[in-house]
């Protein structure tokens, strides 16, 4: 089904169109990826249209072509929801750089290069297109970082750099252990031909290493919070919204179905890194003065939520996984967006130079304070559903060991409070009394991005609809133990 | 047949709050009354479910019910959310209803003039939404979802005023105490989720009987830890009476009436459980006897009138808790509703007495109110002497089943409880001798509120006036069991109110603060500040949190961690060259960098090769 | 030793000398000498193996184009009064490490599926190249043309874009 | 001295001058050193192991391609370093760094 493939295609001809039409004018670049980014999600959804999401099983819906080597797509239960995901976000973080005048043309090329190459990773059924995609969604990511981030932003895009792709490097190895261990690339055959690995739990930790890297979990998730507040706008949405994803997604497509024995071991040291995590993320978005920091370390605890829910190893703890992963892919691009927004009025994001701006600026007070109740994980929010069920099947796997993680849960609401606190509450200060509140085109995304925190939190069905029968036969996978 | 329509409890103000936050801007004055609708609806299909259930043949039976899948999963039919319409259901949705119409309709006078309206009322009809769907769940999930939003709501609310350093301070005290409570509440859904499968009221109660010992403690001790937290009791009390920080209809509806007395409900709603441990029992008297006294003498050493009616809530609810854990349970919700209306009452009647002098709320600033303001002292008479327990009023009635039915197991805490008596009768006295007696010592001219405001104050004292007549009823609707006043305890109980009464009124005599001069005035202090408890929580548990967080933050983030990542380390130089050399552009650095990556990968193809 | 492997010998010293001389040499003429040494050398290889054309072209293409624009370029760029500069190059052990590593690793994979030695000679004149560079091989014959238009445009437009600085 | 010999430990003896000359001129010679033993390699490999009759063409084919990309190579790569000179008044890439910050 050639619509597959223009999910890829659409947004790399969105991004020359981008940079050929950027000589003309910045305005019609902008233009050429607002399209784009539409353009790709009407592909996905004619796709919907086409019950592409309607519960697909592992399997799913494939596209393979033998002129081209390793090309080899699919759509399934895993990658269906991620994929909507990135074609949100990828509208939203287009939308979010509209008022970028620097070189805007090449900056909306990179964001939709970005976006072709994580849906490229969600599609792959072959590792090593997988690979490929994979370490391709590096490069518009540093040069994102690296030319409109903030001040020490070569520092951190390499550090970025040098992070993700060392632990790539130990991916890679994994990977070329089970190509050649198996003798195959399709990931399927993979899965079916697991047995014929000489040392499976090797292959399984190499892999997941590379993917603790990109989740990131603790002790190696020091490159985010760095990378998120060098990175410009744009760049620290699609870095939560869809980059983080890719380690979760690959821990759920690679790791543990290729050596789903290692679950055994692996699973205590999942929940005891989620575990640690979720406390030390959260512990230190308590005492940030950068609120932009603040939020990528709320990134850590959330994604810490992530290994938790999945050292379960059950049906409903994968997809509780999903679930806070796409809760998270929406809530902190909304936290970055508005963040951006008060950093391109103010130059600052300090929190203690902020107060009272709920009464200066009341939109992006409101929407911080509904960010920050979405973060926290309020019923009806989206990312109640995912915490629950990653605490409740937690508790079914180990029992009252894991009772720490609920300090997390009340740190995560003090963190996300005191940020709303000093930032929205309190007497307005002087220095912003002329502060401009958002107006209709800074409402766009915000708007976008709350309308579908509300959605998801009201009808998770959504989300679990999508993946049908994968994560119980991912789980089933893993109760068998080989 | 209304009752089939259950959900529209929660969705019609669901949908109200919707359109209030969105358009409320247009309606002028008319959006209180908009707003109103949504309790109205509530009230009219509480009424209509009681009506059912006391005519049904069958008591304590469910009349209607409807559930959605909330979380689906191939394994098994997944988590559904579902609503069940009982007596008990039936009776909190009155409750809840009528004391939210009467507090939208009085707020239309209080809150006039204020900014911000639209998100005012949206807010209390979110809340009324959710405490809706608190109430009608018919499961722990619904039931959680529920709880956790009135929390939010109530956060919303206490911060109304969020200019206010103080107000904003106070909402995210009260949210954050509940959510520790709240952990207790969501283990104990993971506990039952375990060890039943299912977190419906009835596969629960279904299996209470056969689980162990251990996971029925445990689970009705967790659960417990969530209803103190929710309901303000020791030792997770601290933050109701800085909640007094939001307006004093929002108190009205949720610090006294409705959400505070969830943690009651919750156990009242799980009794077939709750029942079968009996720590949990004992635990929960000595928690509500304790919380009764301590919170009492607090109460009586208060300035301000607001601070004087949160004290008095946490006692009360204490009174409650005491019930519940005598195994009272009947009583405990008898005394919910007469305290709801009695309470909503006095803080309405407290709101009016605010409004009309000018936003003063210390009692040593008042005086002689009753006066100029005759239909709200009047009004407030009534709910005093309902809160102290004044035969023949609401409060007489339920307070004299709790104390009843604790007399018959405890009866030490049963003496706790009279002494808490005691001191309620002499805080409410003194409380009212130095607002609305003697002369006025404030500066502004204190006057009544329009009719909006009047109007809920007279109805409200009817219902605190006459509702102790419905102690058989409730009972019946919950299909539980009432006593017949014990004469002794009744004499008992209206004497200790009238010494109480008399010993608070002459107290009142003098309207000057005693100050920290004497030893009286010094322990006067320390039971105004709330026993320290705040003191206590911030040195136990902020102070060591953020301490320690900062401490992560630059020992082991800074230092340890990212000094590994940076390598800063003679044997990590090497490897620095690498980070730092972007900014020296050293291009051979990295063309030997992957070259050795490009060998290293030869290598292992042709280690990995070997076997082909 | 027969005069076929004498050749390939003599040849096979010539290049790496020539090579050598490139990547060691200080001196910037004697750096463009091994480069010559080098390139004549691999073109006689071709001659060598029978490929006549292609050895031809070699030292066309090369040895009289691409060494005679560095040569000039040298002068270009190397504008100073006292002689030739010293071409400094920084010795690494790593770089040593990784060339001699790829050099090992490249050998041992590759040793077991070539032939050690090219015995015998390709007989192929320019007819036969003429029929395959416009028979099967026509799309990349077409594509090689483009690349050199493409190079040319790009030389000129840096060239020119260097002026303007 | 096998022709693997050669033409790998010219591609390695290439590869070195680029990881080691600080000359951009000298870069672009080792380079050239590298192009070349490559293209040795290719037609020396498809000399010795011609199987197929009636491809003896194809060989000088590919050969030349090789040797008409290494000359546009050539051709843009000192263009560049032309123009580099002008602006930076020096070939070497470790004072360009300098300059350019």
């Amino acid at each position: 089904m050639f619509a597959v493939e223009l999910l890829i295609l659409v947004p790399l001809v969105g991004a020359a169109l981008c940079v050929g039409v950027g000589r003309l004018s910045a305005r019609a670049s902008r233009l050429a990826s607002l399209g784009a980014t539409i353009a790709s999600a009407g592909v996905l959804a004619f796709l919907a249209a086409e019950g592409i999401f309607s519960g697909v099983a592992l399997e799913g819906w494939r596209v393979a072509r033998d002129t081209v080597p390793f090309w080899d797509l699919r759509i399934d239960g895993l990658s269906a929801p991620l994929l909507a995901l990135t074609a949100l976000t990828g509208l939203v973080a287009v939308l979010a750089s509209w008022g970028e005048h620097n070189r805007s043309s090449v900056h909306h090329a990179l964001l939709l290069g970005l976006q072709a190459s994580v849906t490229g990773v969600f599609l792959a059924a072959d590792v090593v297109l997988l690979y490929v995609f994979w370490e391709a969604v590096l490069i518009p990511m540093y040069f994102l970082i690296g030319i409109w981030g903030h001040e020490n932003r070569r520092h951190a895009a390499m550090k970025f750099f040098i992070y993700t792709f060392a632990g790539s490097a130990f991916m890679l190895v994994g990977i070329l252990m089970a190509v050649f261990g198996i003798g195959q690339t399709d990931i399927s055959m993979l899965v079916s031909g697991r047995t014929a690995l000489a040392q499976p739990s090797l292959v399984f930790w190499l892999i997941a290493i590379g993917m603790l890297v990109k989740l990131p979990a603790f002790p190696v998730h020091t490159w985010l919070p760095d990378a998120h507040v060098e990175a410009p706008t744009a760049g620290s949405i699609l870095l939560a919204g869809v980059l983080l994803k890719m380690g979760g997604y690959g821990l759920l497509r690679l790791a543990l179905p290729i050596s789903p024995g290692s679950f055994a071991h692996a699973g205590i040291v999942f929940a005891v890194l989620g575990i640690v995590g979720i406390i030390y993320g959260a512990a230190l978005a308590l005492v940030q003065s950068d609120l932009k920091r603040l939020v990528a370390l709320s990134s850590v605890s959330h994604m810490g939520f992530v290994l938790l829910a999945i050292s379960a190893g059950t049906e409903r703890g994968i997809a509780g996984a999903m679930l806070v992963m796409v809760s998270h892919g929406l809530v902190a691009p909304l936290l970055f967006l508005l963040v951006g927004q008060l950093y391109v009025r103010t130059h600052t994001r300090e929190i203690s130079r902020f107060a009272g701006l709920g009464v200066v600026t009341p939109r992006w007070g409101s929407a911080l304070t509904f960010g920050a109740l979405a973060s926290l994980g309020l019923p009806g929010l989206s990312g109640f559903p995912g915490e629950f069920l990653s605490v409740i099947e937690a508790f079914g796997a180990w029992s009252w060991p894991m009772i720490p993680a609920m300090i997390g849960v009340v740190i995560a609401a003090a963190y996300n409070l005191r940020a709303v606190r000093e930032v929205v509450h309190g007497p307005p200060a002087e220095e912003w009394r002329a502060l401009r509140d958002l107006d209709a085109g800074d409402l766009v995304p915000v708007m976008l991005l709350v309308a579908a925190i509300v959605v998801l939190g009201v009808c998770p069905a959504i989300v679990l609809n999508m993946s049908g029968d994968a994560f119980a036969t991912l789980a089933e996978l893993i109760a068998g133990g080989v | 047949m209304v009752l089939a329509y259950g959900w529209s409890v929660v969705a019609l103000p669901l949908a109200i709050a919707l359109l209030v936050g969105l358009v409320g801007r247009f309606l002028g004055r008319g959006i209180a009354y908009v707003s109103a609708l949504a309790p109205a609806w509530v009230l009219f299909y509480g009424i209509v479910a009681c009506f059912e259930v006391l005519s049904a043949a069958e008591k304590g039976g469910v009349l209607a019910r409807g559930a959605a899948v909330w979380l689906p999963a191939a394994g098994d039919g997944g988590m559904a959310v579902g609503w069940a319409v009982d007596g008990l259901t039936g009776l909190m949705l009155v409750v809840v209803g009528m004391v939210a119409l009467l507090v939208m309709v009085f707020s239309s006078g209080y809150m006039a003039g204020e900014r911000g309206l639209p998100r005012y009322f949206a807010t209390l009809s979110l809340f009324t939404a959710s405490m809706s769907l608190l109430v009608l769940a018919d499961g722990f999930l619904g039931l959680f979802i529920g709880w956790e939003l009135v929390g939010a709501c109530s956060y919303l609310l206490i911060g109304f005023w969020f200019t206010k350093p103080a107000a904003a301070k106070a909402a995210v005290k009260a949210f954050l105490t509940t959510r520790v409570g709240d952990i207790g509440l969501l283990l104990a859904l993971a506990l039952l989720w375990r060890e039943v499968g299912d977190l419906s009221y009835a596969a629960v109660f279904g299996m209470a009987s056969a689980l162990p010992g251990a996971v029925l403690t445990s689970v009705s001790l967790l659960l417990l830890f969530g209803a103190v937290g929710k309901s303000a009791q020791f030792p997770l009390h601290i933050w109701l009476p800085d909640a007094m920080e939001g307006p004093t209809p929002v108190s009205a509806l949720i610090h006294a009436a409705t959400m505070v007395a969830a943690g009651v409900f919750l156990i009242v709603r799980i009794w077939p459980l709750y029942s079968l441990s009996a720590t949990a029992a004992m635990v929960t008297l000595a928690i509500g006897g304790f919380t009764a006294i301590a919170a009492a003498c607090a109460a009586a050493a208060q300035r301000d009138i607001k601070k004087v009616l949160a004290y008095s809530t946490i006692s009360q609810l204490g009174f409650m808790f005491a019930a519940l854990g005598a195994g009272a349970w009947e009583a405990a919700l008898f005394h919910l509703v007469t305290h709801a209306m009695f309470k909503a009452l006095l803080f309405l009647g407290s709101g009016s007495v605010i409004h009309g002098c000018g936003g003063v709320q210390d009692v040593y600033e008042m005086g002689g109110l009753f006066k100029r303001m005759p239909i709200t002292g009047a009004t407030w008479a009534v709910g005093a002497l309902a809160l102290a327990g004044v035969p023949p009023l609401a409060g007489f009635f339920s307070k004299d089943e709790i104390l009843h039915g604790v007399w018959g197991v405890q009866p030490l805490w049963a003496a706790v409880l009279f002494g808490a008596s005691l001191l309620t009768a002499f805080y409410v006295a003194r409380t009212t001798r130095l607002a609305f007696f003697g002369t006025y010592r404030g500066a502004g001219h204190p006057h009544e509120g329009g009719p909006e405001m009047q109007l809920p104050l007279l109805v409200l004292a009817v219902g605190a006036a006459i509702f102790g007549v419905t102690g058989g009823v409730i009972a019946a609707l919950i299909g539980g069991h009432h006593g017949d006043l014990d004469p002794g305890i009744a004499l008992a109980s209206a004497g200790i109110a009238i010494v109480g009464l008399l010993s608070g009124w002459f107290t009142a005599a003098s309207a000057s603060d005693p100050g920290p001069s004497t030893s009286t005035g010094k322990l006067i202090i320390i039971a105004r500040g709330g026993w320290g408890g705040d003191a206590l929580v911030n040195a136990m548990l902020v102070g060591p949190v953020t301490r320690a967080s900062a401490l992560l933050d630059v020992f082991v983030e800074g230092s340890l961690i990212n000094r590994i990542a940076e390598g800063t380390g003679p044997a990590a130089r090497r490897l620095g060259r690498g980070f730092t050399s972007l900014q020296s552009g050293d291009a051979q650095w990295y063309a030997i960098m992957s070259g050795a990556g490009a060998v290293a990968l030869l290598a292992l193809v042709a280690y990995l090769g070997r076997g082909f | 030793m027969s005069v076929e492997s004498a050749v390939f010998t003599v040849l096979g010293i010539v290049a790496v000398a020539g090579g050598l001389a490139t990547v060691f040499a200080a001196d910037v003429s004697r750096m463009a000498i091994g480069l010559g040494a080098f390139l004549l050398a691999v073109a006689g290889f071709f001659v060598y193996w029978g490929a006549t054309f292609l050895g031809v072209a070699q030292l066309f293409v090369y040895v009289g184009g691409v060494l005679v624009l560095m040569l000039f370029a040298i002068m270009l760029v190397h504008r100073t009064p006292d002689g030739s500069p010293r071409l400094e190059t920084r010795h690494d052990v790593s770089a040593v490490a990784v060339a001699g590593g790829l050099f090992v690793m490249v050998v041992t994979a590759l040793s077991g599926v070539v032939p050690d030695t090219v015995d015998h000679g390709l007989v192929t004149g320019t007819t036969e190249l003429a029929e395959a560079l416009l028979g099967p091989m026509l799309a990349h014959f077409e594509m090689a043309g483009v690349l050199l238009l493409v190079a040319l445009v790009v030389v000129v437009v840096i060239m020119r874009g260097g002026d303007e600085r | 001295m096998s022709l693997l010999v050669i033409a790998v430990g010219l591609f390695c003896i290439g590869l070195y001058g680029v990881l080691t000359r600080r000359d951009l001129v000298a870069i672009l010679a080792s380079i050239e050193v590298m192009l070349g033993s490559a293209t040795l390699l290719l037609v020396g490999l498809a000399v010795a192991g011609r199987t197929v009759q009636g491809s003896e063409g194809m060989v000088e084919g590919v050969g030349l391609m090789v040797i008409v990309l290494a000359a546009a190579e050539a051709a843009v790569g000192l263009a560049l370093v032309i123009s580099v000179s002008r602006r930076f008044k020096t070939t070497r890439i470790d004072e360009i760094v300098k300059v350019r910050g």
